[in-house]
């Protein structure tokens, strides 16, 4: 098809699958942080978004987030998928189809995120509800906002794959979804331990691995602006995973390894807006700088009473924040073709992130926050205190993550 | 000399350990089990197999004690243990005859008694 | 090299990859739906896949199955992959080399895909030889008459990715297996249970991403077909994840993850021989409406006799044949530029596509059973009695999956 | 920008993330053979090379192997990233940058590959030093070599995709390690089981779909070589594995999974260095003999005193060897358009080869005991008797693998 | 009072479970065990390491009965648990001096009585 | 006749096998326990949480013996255990009333001796 490019179009399916893939590879991570008993359920967060997620994408979301309408919200042009075919949008080289599955991809992902805050203790049900209304109301505002042609668009903010709508989103919603839900029961009373760190270190790696196309993938092209931000996704990550161990060292002279998968994480979501933007070098320097201000609130956070359980504000809010100010800064057009930042002549670029900052974190922490009372008039949000104990594999799913025969006694439903 | 089994529910496992170790007792084992007492049973389904589970997890202790301690061992796992719920546990006591340290070889009563922050 | 694309090329290499990155990922499917003590048997059963079924490919099995010979079977043209090397074949726009392992992906996977009948009992070897005539005599033709000029191609049926030789056959091959080997000795009498469900989460997860490969790479092409095929292998599933959810719900009012886990699954199944065929909106409807037969058949089933362990005919058998019979019903020139189907106004080509599943399910069935009665006669099918109640790891493998060092006593084989 | 294809950028971007995923997929490989006190650890110094190798090699190690400089070394040229940009290197069809972010994953994977030797004992902080001098002072200069310029390259030997600097140099090098850092205390005296064997088959899934992207990749563009190199990638290691099946039915009777998951490891290295010179016939050949050697010495090695403990030195070094010799004499011009083997009438390349052999296991081995004996003047190589008793998990890195709450006590830092 | 442990083979247990079910013995504590007995020892091997294994999987019933239901429950398990091919297990009884129920401190007989489908 | 258990290290296990088995006793159960005594306690970090952790893996040996064997069991455990070090462990004799062997029904002394190699 005319505009097409076979070897971008090559590139964006592989993208695509690879943020697919990081989903589950989240439901894996998250798994391995909390306890056996509700392991299961902390998967299955995960799993609902690529269910429920990709076709609210599908009906609505998507036409909101990229259907032109105004400054604020998209048009409900695309509903349905309405007009979502093979032939590209303006100034692309893939399929429209493509664009939107790529883009249902980070849709999911950035849903999947919100259960950190909530692990061991929200009803799934509730769950399901809420990423579906936000999704909506909160994640295709945000999208629209900065890469549909909203005002912060408009504005010259550069976001290059979501430190607005995915990283700040997620990790200032979970903060308001954590103080909503309230403390898991045990929490600050008992030592809430990873059952798994395998799963942790392993889902660390497919997230790694997973955000080489989310990175690479938004120059939506096989060009250079990918080739740019792929490269930035192995080093600025390299560099956060090695400040990270320093600062475990001074801190008590071993390095952690679940420290080590969250350095991975907070490094790639560091690079994730600045990914085509900066340079490599400077890639190095944002992933080492980043390590600093995340370490610290993950470190201090479990002694205040806020359970944002599994630190998704301290890992991708600050992170996200943190490499969205950076481009302000360290932007430069020799590498990006697009714009400067202060260091390279144009302050005013960090005065436009700074915005970004103010707007993404402001919205979705006041988004989510309405989001979560109003769900919570229609149904708790959390489980009795008694399923909370005995856990949510047994409660909500009706199964254990390592079932044993010995004491189950088979139920023959019809008197066989 | 006794021998105190002493099964508890696992989130209280610490509260009981706590509750020991403020009693001076130190030396003792601890062991994952599921139990069925009564509670009720739950139903599991796993495709089109239905399965009802009668067991809950528990931990269970066994701490080899003189007699002089033993009261405080029952309490302090009674006190640690409780929630008043069906399903807190029960403890069991069961003659001890001979009570035998590995590394020196000594018998009875030193035995049941750790060394303080040795190494 | 001539007629050659790179961009074309490089997809189909990746999808090549991702296929078989499937076959690890069933086998970790597949190992945690069974007892602890078969876990390392089911996986290697699909590692014997990737070996033997490989080789065999290339000795024989391609040239039978794309070589052209007659409508029934292809030649020995191909036969130790003679013939095969860069120039493309006929309409395509990649190395015959490349379109040779990818399909090698393909028959490596079906041919795991037949373990989950015989988890759990059946005789390491004899599953070898299995596999290796299976490929040969039921794999091979029924390829051939899809997609390799037999008489299925030469009607008119449409199956892009293996609805037939993949889905069905391996369904209903696994429904014969199952007759012929046997109920396990404890089946309805104990409750088996899954092992470990975050391996059968991990591995629908993993499988999901295969897939895109898979379908996505089944154009053969980074063209729109493929686009196509990709963008629904993300839809259809998650509409099949959301009705399960919701029968689920209705059944128990809890939502399973093993439940779940077969939904990817099912859903990726069912859009399988769609995927290039019919337009997205349809493809969410097909992910909804397949989830509801294989749902009923895969909760009847265990209180049947049949011990078909981990449902393959009610996952892949039924789901493919829904999906090619869908394909007849809501085919869409304006999506594939191909053919019509009934709603559309070509109502042969239901017909068309009702053949295939009366021949795919016939020959299948039929096809198994004569190859495991023959080799009933030169091998017991089963393992004894006391090595099942062992479990096949340690009697087979002379393994164990999580072996501890308490109580193993090392051998110093030349008396050190 | 001139010069560059969309598809080959495509296909070697892929490719990168494909290699990338390697070395989670090793950390999980190896950490499914130690003991559960060991996992973590095992798991880290793979992670490790993610981050300290990535950064060597952007700052020095990159320029040391791929800058002109003479015949021996390269220079400093791209120190720092030097230069590395859009613009492809000279014949190349992709970024500099994609280059240089290539090649990283290959230092990264490589360096992660030493800790096979040294599990279990090893000080995590001296291990950290050695693979950060390693990767400067033997794995870049192997690669210059070959691959940057260097003397064995203008000798004329071929090497695809690492048998010299990847393969050999860490088989030898491991061999070195092993004897400088010494056998485990309770080596040949227990049992020392892999406790998962789960994550070793998962694991060698993992690295064999990686693979496709290091020797498939090798060819930098999405033509033929890559093509064939690709293909090789499944059939080689199918061959190994259906012959490692028949030695361990030789041997016992039965196949074991942990054989099955080496075979992988050892098909894969033995096509890495010829996958893109030799035949799939030849492949396939080359895959089953190759299983020979390195069977034999696996098995074998245990009973010797060498605790070399993961066996690198029997995957990697003898298998990149019979790899390496096995393209002096079947090299073939019609497929690889570059150079015959002895078989094809060019008997001088089988020479090139084994120097290429000599030179690598020589520098490797002798290089890694010069800097394991100089790290060792500062700091004590192992971990203490009585932390290797422990557990290198609780001693080194304050966690354990699979932690349970009971027993651990919550402690709160600031009194709260 | 009388401890009974009671060793079975692991596909066992439910039988064993039903079996004391049945006769009305509803609280107990398992776990799982390894064994040696007079079964014959496997040989598995993990690349060049042959190590030979004398153990076998088991559960281990840990029941606290009343004087009147000890046969009772010694013929439940034996009931459930053979299979008549060497390795089925044991059951070994022991004196059982104290039994507190943790929940209301109650001791003795009434502890090792549970309490009927309450909650 | 009684019930030794005994509490050891991990990676002694099997010389205390092997060391029963020298002796003769060859019915035997074992489980993996964490054990506290007067070994120090270690602290682990999960991202900011800080714990104190006062356990060890063990391995428990539980083996019911005849009176005439007791001395060579509870020898045979101290032998096959000892480091030296603190943490080796205990061993505890409790009395054990009754014995059946659940194959074939047999009580007592008979109960404890395993058929050889029988099978
Ligand atoms: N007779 C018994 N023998 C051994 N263990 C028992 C016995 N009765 C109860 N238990 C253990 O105690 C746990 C709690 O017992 P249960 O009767 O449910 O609670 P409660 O003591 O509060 O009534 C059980 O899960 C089981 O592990
Ligand atoms: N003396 C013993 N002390 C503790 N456990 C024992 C003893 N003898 C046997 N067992 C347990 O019983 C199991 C079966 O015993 P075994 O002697 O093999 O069978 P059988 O009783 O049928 O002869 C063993 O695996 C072990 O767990
Ligand atoms: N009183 C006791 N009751 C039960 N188990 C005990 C007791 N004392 C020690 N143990 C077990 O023995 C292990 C080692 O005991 P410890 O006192 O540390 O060593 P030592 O005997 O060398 O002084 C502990 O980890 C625990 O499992």
């Amino acid at each position: 098809m005319a505009g097409i490019d076979t070897g971008d179009t090559a590139w964006i399916l592989v993208s695509t699958a690879l943020v697919m893939l990081m989903t589950p590879g989240l439901g894996l991570f998250y798994a391995g942080f909390v306890r056996e008993k509700n392991t299961l359920n902390t998967f299955m967060m995960s799993l609902a978004a690529l269910g429920l997620v990709t076709i609210t994408w599908a009906v609505v979301a998507y036409s909101l987030a990229f259907d032109s309408g105004n400054d604020i919200i998209g048009g409900f042009g695309h509903a349905f998928m309405n007009g979502v075919d093979f032939a590209p949008r303006d100034g692309q080289t893939i399929p429209h189809l493509l664009f939107f599955v790529y883009q249902a991809t980070f849709a999911i992902i950035t849903a999947a995120l919100l259960s950190g805050a909530v692990v061991e203790r929200m009803r799934f049900s509730a769950f399901l509800i809420f990423i579906v209304l936000w999704t909506i109301f909160v994640y295709a505002v945000l999208v629209h906002w900065v890469w549909g042609g909203g005002w912060l668009a408009d504005l010259g903010v550069l976001d290059f794959a979501g430190g607005v709508p995915v990283e700040m989103a997620s990790g200032f919603s979970a903060w308001a979804a954590a103080l909503l839900v309230g403390a898991r029961r045990d929490y600050s009373r008992q030592a809430l331990l990873p059952h798994n760190t395998m799963y942790i270190l392993l889902g660390a790696g497919l997230l790694w691995f997973g955000w080489f196309g989310f990175n690479g993938g938004s120059g939506l092209a096989a060009g250079s602006p990918s080739v740019l931000a792929f490269a930035n996704t192995l080093l600025a990550p390299a560099a956060t995973l090695t400040v990270w161990f320093l600062l475990d060292m001074a801190r008590d002279r071993r390095v952690t390894a679940v420290g080590g998968a969250t350095a991975v994480v907070v490094g790639c979501v560091c690079i994730t807006p600045a990914a085509g933007f900066i340079g490599p070098m400077w890639a190095i320097v944002l992933g080492g700088v980043a390590a600093v201000p995340s370490y610290a609130l993950i470190m201090w956070r479990p002694r205040t009473r806020l359970d944002e359980s599994l630190d998704v504000l301290g890992a991708h809010g600050i992170g996200g924040l943190v490499g969205i100010l950076f481009i302000g800064i360290f932007a430069q057009t020799t590498w990006n073709g697009v714009a400067d930042g202060l260091a390279y002549g144009s302050p005013i670029q960090l005065w436009y992130q700074f915005v970004a900052v103010l707007a993404a974190t402001t919205y979705s922490f006041v988004g989510t926050w309405i989001l979560l009372k109003l769900i919570g008039l229609v149904m708790p949000l959390r489980v009795e205190q008694r399923h909370e104990a005995l856990g949510l594999d047994v409660t909500e799913h009706g199964e254990e993550a390592y079932a044993r025969g010995e004491g189950a006694i088979l139920v023959r439903e019809d008197g066989h | 000399m006794k021998l105190v089994i002493g099964i508890v529910r696992p989130e209280k496992a610490n509260d009981v350990l706590e509750s020991l170790y403020r009693n001076n007792i130190r030396g003792l084992s601890l062991s994952r089990v599921q139990g069925h007492g009564g509670e009720t049973e739950r139903v599991e389904t796993y495709r089109g197999t239905t399965v009802k589970v009668g067991l809950e997890d528990k931990v269970r202790f066994e701490i080899a004690v003189s007699e002089d301690f033993l009261d405080q061992t029952i309490d302090s796992i009674v006190e640690g243990g409780r929630t008043g719920e069906v399903g807190d546990g029960k403890i069991f006591v069961v003659p001890l005859e001979r009570a035998v340290r590995i590394r020196t070889g000594e018998a009875d009563q030193l035995a049941v008694t750790p060394i303080d922050g040795a190494q």
